[in-house]
């Protein structure tokens, strides 16, 4: 596992940013970037999957929480899926789930979006 | 001619000098799980440790030595009886103060990316403090007790 | 939620990135030394196994990127059933060829104050090569069998 | 322990550098410039005490490599004492049991000076 690549996939009107590996404030850049190309592009409906990710360090969390105020005003949301050990434990601890919610499955998250 | 003992023994405590750059992260990251591995606690536990390690390590980077190439920061691992107690000492600037806690929804709507970093290294280990044992050196000092240890009330 | 396990199930192969630089090598050391550890090698085992990672991370700063900053080297311990496997992978020089052994009493009397190196990578592991697996990569191979691993006759 | 700190101490005509730590390619300057010094300074009779060093890499058998000959060249040698653990297994794997006397402890190391 190299220390993070972030894919995209898109599901309908929704787009699915996968990364794998890390994030931390070395490799953050990386995630932020393709962030921010979505919402500056208009693509606000995502959904990070956290399958492949073996932790997540404050950065990672700090680059959604930057966002996800741009994706809400732009119709959009940010939302996170499939967190496994060590992020999920992470994301709780941060008081994330009362900023940003969550779902079990990548599939969840996409539909969540179905209804506007 | 007998063989070196693992952390605790021998070489404790175990003290080594790491450039201050965040490409050290994530070697400090695994030398950190590592440590704690090795001391009895369990992988999730370890990874914890490791986060928290690496958000000190990040403040030292991009706050007390503000980015700039060439600082050091002195890592070492101290396993005492009921607690791993780890200690990242720098010569940079020393933290004004350290947060309490976090507003997230109010660093969201101020379009804030950072502010986390020693929220988290409160939560993920026991005792977090920041000190400055001598003029110009400050110190990290993150404490996560063993399993079944329970410190005394205060 | 489960945890996340040890090296050796659902992170292996470990691959971490690691600046090019002599200031890294302890460090690197240490998180080999514990990788070892926790796969089950003796102290003095591990020991052994971090000197030579040591030694393959020295070659590349020194000799693949000859002293150059700003490269990388990535860094993978891949635990096997028989063997410890240690890869240093780099985009710099390749060694035209290994020296077989080393006449010390002559380097001595040429005053010579290197050309142990890779000699002491093979002296410490039972398996070193550096291979060429792409254009401009390079990469040393390092095996250590674990106890009681008896290789097949070659 | 920090990484490697080199003290020198003077019995009789011998002078003992004990360093502290470990050696390898980061750390031998600091090593070899002792070294150095005191043989350029005609200080030759060396006896280096292992006792407080966790591991030495290839680096720093090359310094004393560099140097024994020179040493010797001005009528004194570069000995060792106090090996343990990997530093006298790294010796030995190394072959410098043939280049090199070493002796259990500093003070049968100091003695061995005596004859001459
Ligand atoms: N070592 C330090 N030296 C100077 N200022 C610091 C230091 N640590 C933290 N600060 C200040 O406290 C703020 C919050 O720190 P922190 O929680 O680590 O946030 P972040 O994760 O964004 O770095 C920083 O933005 C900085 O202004
Ligand atoms: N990766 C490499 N690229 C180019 N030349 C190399 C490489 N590795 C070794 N060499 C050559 O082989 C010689 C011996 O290497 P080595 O045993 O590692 O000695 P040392 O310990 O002095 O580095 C070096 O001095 C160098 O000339």
């Amino acid at each position: 596992m190299p220390d993070l690549q972030v894919a995209t996939r898109r599901a309908a009107e929704v787009v699915v940013v996968e990364p794998t590996g890390f994030i931390n404030a070395h490799t953050v850049a990386e995630f932020e970037g393709v962030l921010n190309a979505l919402v500056e592009a208009g693509d606000v409906r995502i959904v990070i999957s956290g399958a492949h990710l073996s932790y997540v360090a404050s950065a990672g969390f700090g680059a959604i929480m930057g966002l996800i105020e741009e994706a809400r005003a732009g119709g959009g949301d940010i939302r996170v899926a499939a967190l496994t050990g060590t992020v999920a434990h992470i994301f709780r601890v941060l008081g994330f789930d009362r900023l940003c919610r969550t779902f079990e499955t990548e599939e969840e998250a996409i539909l969540s979006f179905g209804g506007h | 001619m007998e063989g070196i003992e693992p952390l605790g023994t021998e070489r404790a405590p175990l003290e080594i000098d790491v450039p201050a750059t965040c490409e050290c992260l994530s070697l400090v990251h695994e030398a950190t799980r590592r440590a704690a591995l090795a001391e009895g606690f369990d992988p999730s536990a370890a990874d914890e440790i490791a986060v928290a390690v690496g958000e000190a390590m990040t403040n030292v980077v991009e706050h007390a030595y503000r980015g700039e190439p060439g600082h050091a920061v002195r890592l070492r691992f101290l396993p005492g009886p009921d607690a791993l107690r780890i200690e990242l000492e720098h010569r940079g600037a020393a933290p004004a103060s350290l947060p309490t806690g976090v507003d997230l929804g109010r660093l969201a709507r101020e379009r804030r990316r950072g502010g986390l970093g020693v929220h988290l290294m409160r939560r993920l280990m026991d005792h977090v403090v920041h000190e400055e044992p001598a003029a110009g050196v400050g110190c990290w000092v993150l404490e996560r007790n063993r399993a079944g240890f329970r410190p005394p009330e205060s």
